[in-house]
């Protein structure tokens, strides 16, 4: 691919991007959210036409305006976002990009063909709707190899998956790469994936290059410098990238006096307890012996942690397809802590977020604040019982694109700025503006739509306005998916803040990074279901990832 | 200012009847003549809008009233505006919007439209001479003239005719299909049946409300059921299905009865044994010889009597043996009043 | 659910910030062009119609003036337009508050009819002084269409019917229950005269408890009701805009989610809406029943159920640009009584009506294509 | 008793046929995702057309062909608003009702049409005698085998072709269709002209197969029965021509059951194919599942 640029509107996706991959390659596209890694790889599959650029293929230039042509050029793709249509059975599924007659039986035969080559077993007759997740990524993997590509394109594809289920997939590209004589481009934002998996790799950067490297010849600190352009803290670029290695193993390439913030403006953020425990492990197990409270080195939280203030007892719950989200899960969270549960996606995390929005009735089991039940799932009780909501997806259920930044800052507390059933047009803005001042919301005025907003800004709005309600719980799901280094830098001092000055703070991460930066305590959530705690000092990163397999070792 | 504004549910006053025999005659007592008829607003051209619920071209009731009008206006170079397919709820803005045409006469076809009366009260109907083809409850006032037919004289005729018919082909069952199950049409139903029964005592009569007079699909399933149960005589009294039930039944043989016009000697590829003239254009017809003559009077009911009047009759299309007689009996029965119609249907008899 | 026309935010490109095209200095052409086509769309549509009544064998032009003569010529056919807009205004008020709550209610002829049975019973067993029997059969109209909708409502938030299919399978139910009622004399048949049979429909409403009428009878003259629509068109759009009730309807469309979040159940303001919009169909009901009928029978609603809905389409959702719009419609559906009665067939009226819709929603959305298409590239 | 039966059957076939071809159409165009309420309007003008073709080419087989064009086009007009300019489609659909009510009312009374021009009956030797199943299956007018021979191949090219297949997942997951490659709206604008087509066909049925000529509004709400039976039959072919079946049969029945000595309710039997149809959503709406974005206008990127 040589000099390829898209924008969209004022966003540049890609700048003059050029990409070569060899045959026989693990080929690793590096680059934080928004880099413009999926945008680049959709202009090669013809999804997205770009403003300029060309792509050679055995140095042949060829035009590629959309999946199918694609397909006949060699080039197949796993999608960031699933692309199988649920009720659909497997082979539909992987019928559906074809040309021609559709054969169900040459492809049920050859679904299993490709399944014996590289350990990809499914069921072509299955419903891709009954499958796990897992499952569901050999079915797009499989969709993909059955055409016996040349260059296979994984965008992410272990987001979704636990630690055993990515070292399956990285050994059946090491056998497609070997074997086959294939290209593979690996996406992905962490580190220690593309050390371990990939040949070489190309770094990006708001929509440019700007690496390309051997794999062998680099390491994780210089790849990570690269991604994100300047020298990180180690906190930071941890978080942000996900190198577990440097979190488990801390104070030997970074100072421990360091500042973990870059842009913490205020002193305190030193004390933070999570920075504490890591830069002082021994220190952290030695104050608090008992390992069941955490964070006993963090004085402001002590006299807060008395007391449990958020209770979640044996919760069952099912999805309105009856398919069992929370079976038996039991939670205890105290004032003016940050208990990270870990997970991998689709294991009830979500789940766990939608409860908290009201979105999810129980079918068994309580919640409880400061003792008192909460009827889960009746719209807008959670909010009422002082529980504030930082949504996984802002776009589903934070905020509304649609209406301005203004309203949405009181979108759940009409109260304050509204007379007899009307609302005050003043009141509004006054509150909105103050809002934005408080918390450095980038805007042109409080009445511009949601919609114009960046991402990071656009999580502010919600941070804004969750705190603002002045929660005794907050629950932050994936806080910083989707966000800039800045961004993230921000919210992870918010949530900090947030927890000092005594709210109980719940992570939904499936990051691990980011659960081992911000948290005092960890619990581990698999189908449904709590399998295991352990305090943050205590963390032993092998367990933890099986843990999160499923197993309770 | 409405005519019906006193309260609905008293019965009508009786209105001034006039017991005519014949229906040219221009000479009555009652009512009130209006000025200048037939050019009663004088503009120097006789104009008359004509009201219709139905479709026009049903070759049937509403049919009949537009085309002998047609035919009159033709002759004596009157124009005709026509306004059909009228929902009963729009009718009293329809006739008001025929005022505003300027026309001389407000005719409406079927008292479904009654409502539309109430204009005629109304300042820019003034000088408008009114018509409704009536029944069905409408009050006489001063306004308008009415004319008036019986369904139990026809359509007991119409039974009778059809019991002569199934007397002949030893048939013992009747069939009636007609559209929405309506209180009018179970009263025509109700007569029909009596006759059929003063001539075959044991015979039935099988009833199918389709529930559309329209739905010439439904119309057409209901007459195959009807005929595979031993129809032996069919009566379709419907709208734009009537013809195809008819070529039903014409394929079986079985005679039809035709819902209101004369169609013995049709020649539009469908065959009716008895044709039944209850023609609300008929009696319009009469109403318009005496408009051109100057003589039609508001404020009366004009009646019209099987055996009295030259409409409503009911003729057999191919008599056979004394059938012409006896129907023909039966007709100045009824006309002489020796045969009491209404006992006969209520089965007072 | 959907929303009428499509949803506003739905036709942008999806992903974050950033304005999807540029829409200050779009050269004046492009800004000319949506007007342009409003005038060629719309006289295609006058065109076709026109072709129609020549082919018939009248003149189009005659066909135009009488068009005109009944809607806008003098001062009672300007009464009579405004008095056809009154129900027309009511269903369109209603169904932007169902759009606006994300439901797309479609029945609101069976909830029209379903209103006006119910204001008949009410207007014709119900004793007392006139203005008071009056007042109760619009508020029991209202509460009947409210009822007939809330079928839909529980179907669709107890067991996931969609409202489109419910409300639109209830127009049929609703008039089959309405004409049960109008063929029983134990219901609301008409009284018969002795000796006589009756048609389908109900005794006439005594004329105390008819809504008012304005002006001087043959000259302009108006019924109450577009009084009555008018108001509540101004104080819906308040409440809309201004009140937390119009803030929950608006938040609960906009994004379900978030709104049940921010503790706006969907079952009571969504279920509300759609219920709020079958009140005010059913009140359109009402009005067409004390304003010019007097009675109900079958096909009392005579397409002012979809006509409105209609009304709500062309007014983009907005309850006060629905008043020209249902005074349009309303002119339009007295002038084709008008038209029908010079004798062209009354059905050239629905057809031109049609061909309007088409050809007022066509530039719209056609600009909005223009508009994707031109993104795309300029992006590119 | 075998006789009452065979003429029962008989006549509900009679009255299914033209809601199964329009139900055809429906179920396609549903199953790729488009609730379409203008079948009403797509029967009535392929009745209209249909008399309109015999009437000119004097051949009621020509009509046919005349109703299916008919058809089409409505659904090309339906297709062009509502899946490429993104108009509501329930406002097309019912806009296209009122006009083409209104346009063949009109025409109606302007044009000659014929009033006795059917196709033709054919008994298929042999097996038409067969008592019972003889009349009621083998001895109809030509199309109603023309079913006979579409029900399969519908299912075919919905189940089995690459076209229903990319239809499928159009109705299902438009997003994921999207990515896969398959012109979503393309797919719809497709299955809407299938949908016309069909629809076309079915008025035409009624129009010059069974009637032989044309009254006004003669469709007389089938359209909207066709939409109650493809809920019923829970968004499956089997349940969509069993629901033509149950409704053509119950309006059989009613019809019949007079002459069998029975009278219903009028009112209550001609509400019954709705009220079956909202019953059968009520209580199978968990177990019959609708397409996934039924009724959801596709928009790029929006997922
Ligand atoms: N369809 C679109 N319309 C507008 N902007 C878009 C669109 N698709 C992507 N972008 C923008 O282009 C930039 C690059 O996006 P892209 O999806 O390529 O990033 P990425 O590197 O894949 O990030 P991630 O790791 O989050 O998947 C982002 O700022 C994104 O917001
Ligand atoms: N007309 C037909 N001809 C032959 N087989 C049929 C027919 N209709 C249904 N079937 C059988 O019924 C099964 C289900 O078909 P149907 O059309 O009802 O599927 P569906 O439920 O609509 O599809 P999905 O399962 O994708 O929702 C098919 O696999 C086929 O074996
Ligand atoms: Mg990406
Ligand atoms: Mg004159």
């Amino acid at each position: 691919m040589v000099g390829i640029s898209k924008h969209f509107g004022p966003v540049c996706a890609c700048g003059d991007v050029d990409l070569s991959v060899a045959a026989g390659e693990i080929h690793g596209l590096l680059g934080e959210n928004g880099a413009g890694k999926s945008t680049l790889m959709k202009v090669l599959l013809g999804l997205v036409t770009p403003d300029s650029g060309q792509i050679l293929l055995r140095g042949k230039p060829e035009t590629i305006s959309d999946p199918l042509t694609a397909a006949a050029r060699g080039i197949a793709m796993v999608h960031q976002h699933f692309s199988l249509v649920g009720r659909l059975t497997v082979w539909e599924n992987i019928a559906l990009g074809d040309r021609g007659r559709v054969d169900r039986e040459h492809i049920r035969t050859v679904v299993r063909e490709v399944g014996e080559r590289y350990g990809l077993a499914v069921d072509p007759d299955a419903r891709v709707e009954d499958l796990s997740t897992g499952e569901r990524q050999r079915v797009e993997i499989v969709k993909c190899l059955r055409r016996d590509p040349d260059v296979l394109v994984l965008d992410e594809p272990t987001s979704v998956l636990t630690l055993e289920e990515s070292r399956d997939l990285f050994t059946v590209l090491r056998r497609v790469v070997a074997d086959e004589g294939k290209a593979v481009i690996l996406i992905s934002h962490k580190l220690d994936e593309i050390i371990h998996a990939t040949d070489k790799v190309t770094i990006m950067r708001q929509g440019r290059v700007v690496g390309r490297r051997i794999t062998a010849e680099t390491d994780e600190r210089a790849l990570a410098r690269e991604m994100v352009g300047r020298e990180l803290s180690k906190w930071t670029a941890a978080t942000a990238v996900g190198v577990m290695d440097a979190l488990i193993e801390p104070g030997q390439t970074e100072p421990a006096s360091g500042p973990q913030l870059e842009v913490a403006e205020e002193p305190t953020t030193a004390d933070e307890p999570s920075a504490q425990e890591v830069s002082t492990p021994e220190g952290s197990v030695a104050a608090d012996p008992s390992g069941a409270t955490p964070s006993a080195a963090a004085p402001t939280v002590t006299e807060a942690t008395t007391g449990v203030l958020l209770r979640i007892k044996d919760a069952h719950a099912i999805s309105p397809e009856k398919i069992p989200l929370l079976r038996g899960l039991t939670l205890e969270l105290r004032a003016g802590e940050i208990l990270g549960i870990a997970g991998v996606e689709g294991n009830g995390q979500s789940a766990v977020g939608d409860l908290f929005s009201s979105l999810l009735p129980l079918t068994s089991g309580t919640v409880e604040v400061d003792g008192k039940t909460i009827a889960a799932g009746r719209p807008g009780a959670m909010h009422a019982a002082g529980i504030g909501v930082i949504p996984e997806d802002r776009h589903a259920s934070g905020c509304v694109l649609d209406m301005s930044v203004a309203e949405n800052l009181v979108l759940a507390d009409l109260g304050g700025i509204s007379k007899r059933g009307l609302l005050s047009r003043s009141r509004l803005n006054e509150r909105a503006r103050a809002l934005i001042e408080e918390f450095e919301i980038a805007t042109p005025s409080p009445d511009t739509p949601m919609r114009l907003l960046s991402g990071g800004n656009q999580q502010k709005v919600v941070l804004a306005r969750e705190l603002s309600a002045r929660p005794r719980v907050l629950v932050a799901a994936q806080p910083t998916r989707g966000l800039d280094i800045g961004a993230i830098e921000y919210m992870t001092l918010r949530l900090h803040e947030a927890a000092k000055s005594g709210i109980a703070v719940l992570l939904l991460s499936t990051e691990l990074s980011e659960i081992l930066t911000l948290s005092q305590r960890i619990a581990v959530i698999h189908r449904g279901t709590i399998v295991g705690e352990m305090d943050r000092a205590d963390v032993d990163v092998e367990r933890l990832g099986m843990m999160m397999g499923g197993q309770t070792a | 200012g409405d005519p019906q504004t006193d309260d609905p549910k008293k019965p009508a006053t009786k209105a001034t009847t006039e017991k005519g025999t014949d229906a040219t005659t221009g000479t009555q007592a009652g009512g009130t003549l209006p000025k200048g008829e037939p050019d009663v607003n004088g503009d120097g051209k006789v104009v008359i809008g004509v009201m219709s619920p139905g479709d026009t071209k049903d070759k049937g009731y509403y049919q009949s009233f537009v085309d002998e009008s047609q035919k009159y206006a033709d002759e004596n170079g009157w124009k005709l505006t026509i306004v059909d397919k009228i929902n009963p709820a729009a009718a009293v803005q329809q006739a008001r919007n025929l005022c505003r045409q300027r026309v001389d006469m407000v005719a409406i076809g079927a008292s479904e439209l009654k409502d539309a009366l109430s204009a005629s009260t109304e300042p820019q109907c003034k000088g408008v001479t009114w018509y409704i083809s009536g029944g069905m409850g409408v009050k006489q006032t001063p306004e308008f003239t009415q004319s008036l037919d019986f369904i139990n004289e026809s359509l007991y005729a119409a039974g009778y005719a059809a019991g002569l018919v199934l007397k002949d082909n030893g048939g013992k069952k009747a069939g009636y299909i007609t559209g929405p199950d309506l209180d009018f049409a179970r009263a025509v139903a109700k007569a029909f049946k009596a006759g059929i029964k003063a001539v075959v005592p044991d015979a039935e009569l099988v009833e199918n409300y389709t529930g559309d007079f329209n739905d010439s699909g439904k119309a057409n399933e209901a007459a195959n059921a009807q005929l595979s149960q031993g129809v032996k005589v069919i009566y379709p009294y419907l709208g734009g299905a009537t013809d195809s039930v008819t070529r039903i039944a014409n394929k079986k043989g079985v005679p039809a009865l035709t819902p209101g016009t004369d169609r013995c000697g049709d020649a539009s590829g469908v065959k009716y044994a008895i044709s039944v003239v209850f023609s609300p254009g008929a009696y319009f017809a009469g109403a318009l010889k005496d408009f051109k003559a100057g003589t039609l009077r508001m404020g009366v009911a004009r009646e019209w009597h099987l055996g009295k009047d030259p409409v409503p009759y009911v003729k057999l299309c191919d008599p056979k043996g004394d059938q012409e007689a006896q129907l023909k009996k039966l007709t100045e029965d009824i006309g002489s009043g020796k045969l009491n119609v209404d006992d006969a249907v209520a089965g007072k008899q | 659910m959907t929303k009428l026309l499509e949803a506003p935010h739905a036709a942008r490109p999806a992903g974050p910030p950033g304005p999807a095209a540029p829409r200050t200095g779009a050269p004046i052409t492009q800004r000319l062009r949506t007007p342009g086509l409003y005038a060629l769309s719309l006289s295609l549509a006058f065109a076709i119609a026109g072709l129609l009544v020549a082919v018939v064998g009248k003149s189009p032009w005659d066909a135009a003036v009488a068009m005109y003569e009944g809607s806008l010529g003098s001062g009672s056919s300007i009464g009579q337009s405004i008095d056809q807009a009154a129900p027309l205004l009511m269903v369109a008020i209603g169904s932007v508050i169902a759009a606006r709550a994300g439901i797309f209610n479609i029945g609101q002829e069976g909830q029209l009819i379903i209103g006006a049975a119910v204001g008949a019973s009410v207007g014709l067993f119900m004793p007392g002084p006139g203005w008071f029997v009056l007042l109760m059969i619009l508020l029991c109209a209202a509460i009947g269409g409210a009822l007939w909708a809330s079928i839909a409502a529980i179907l669709y938030y107890w067991r996931g019917v969609d409202v489109v299919i419910a409300t639109l399978l209830l127009i049929f139910v609703a008039n089959q229950v309405v004409s049960f009622a109008v063929n029983r004399p134990y219901l609301l048949r008409e009284q018969a005269v002795p000796g006589q049979t009756t048609a389908s429909q109900s005794d006439m409403l005594r004329e105390s408890v008819w809504l008012p009428r304005f002006g001087e009878y043959p000259g302009f003259n108006i019924g109450a009701g577009i009084f009555i629509a008018a108001l509540l068109a101004v104080g819906v759009y308040f409440a809309l805009t201004r009140s937390r009730w119009g803030f929950r309807i608006r938040l609960l469309g906009l994004n379900a989610k978030t709104a049940h979040r921010a503790g706006v159940g969907a079952v009571v303001v969504g279920g509300g809406a759609l219920l709020a919009s079958g009140a005010f169909a059913g009140l359109a009901g009402g009005a067409m029943l004390t304003g010019s009928g007097y009675r109900i029978q079958d096909g009392f609603a005579d397409n002012v159920g979809f006509d409105g809905l209609l009304v709500a389409l062309v007014a983009k959702d907005n309850p006060v640009r629905a008043i020209p719009v249902a005074l349009f419609f309303g002119a339009l559906r007295a002038g084709g009584g008008f038209l029908a009665s010079t004798g062209i067939p009354r059905y050239i009226v629905a057809v031109v009506t049609a061909l309007l819709v088409l050809a007022v929603v066509f530039p719209t959305a056609f600009a909005e294509i223009q508009r994707r298409r031109v993104a795309r590239t300029t992006d590119a | 008793m075998i006789d009452e039966a065979s003429v029962i059957l008989a006549s509900a076939v009679r009255l299914t046929v033209p809601l199964a071809f329009a139900a055809c159409g429906e179920y396609i165009a549903e199953r790729a995702g488009t609730i379409n309420i203008s079948v009403e309007a797509m029967m009535l003008g392929g009745a209209f057309s249909a008399v309109l073709g015999a009437t000119i080419t004097g051949s009621a087989s020509t009509g046919l062909i005349f109703g299916m064009v008919a058809g089409l086009i409505i659904g090309f007009v339906h297709a062009q608003f509502s899946h490429r300019l993104g108009v509501n489609t329930y406002v097309v659909g019912l806009v296209l009702s009122a006009l083409i009510l209104g346009l063949t009312s009109f025409l109606l009374d302007s044009v000659k049409l014929d009033t006795n021009n059917q196709v033709n009956a054919v008994n298929i030797p042999y097996i038409s005698d067969i008592p019972l199943l003889g009349p009621v299956l083998f001895s109809h007018r030509w199309p109603v085998y023309l079913l006979i021979v579409l029900i399969p191949f519908v299912w075919w090219l919905v189940q089995r072709s690459r076209f229903g297949l990319e239809l499928r997942a159009a109705g299902e997951n438009p997003q994921s269709a999207d990515v896969t490659g398959i012109d979503v709206r393309k797919r719809r604008r497709q299955a809407l002209l299938i949908c016309g087509l069909l629809s076309g066909l079915g008025g035409a049925y009624l129009a010059v197969g069974e009637v032989g000529m044309f009254n006004q509004n003669m469709t007389a709400g089938r359209g909207f029965v066709v939409i109650a039976a493809v809920i019923f039959g829970g968004w499956t072919l089997r349940g969509t021509i069993a629901g033509c079946l149950v409704f053509g049969a119950a309006d059989a029945m009613r019809l019949a059951l007079p002459a069998l000595g029975v009278q219903l309710n009028a009112q209550f039997l001609i509400a019954a194919p709705y009220l079956l149809a909202l019953l059968a959503m009520m209580f199978l709406a968990k177990t019959h599942r609708a397409p996934g974005a039924l009724g959801i206008p596709f928009v790029r990127g929006t997922a």
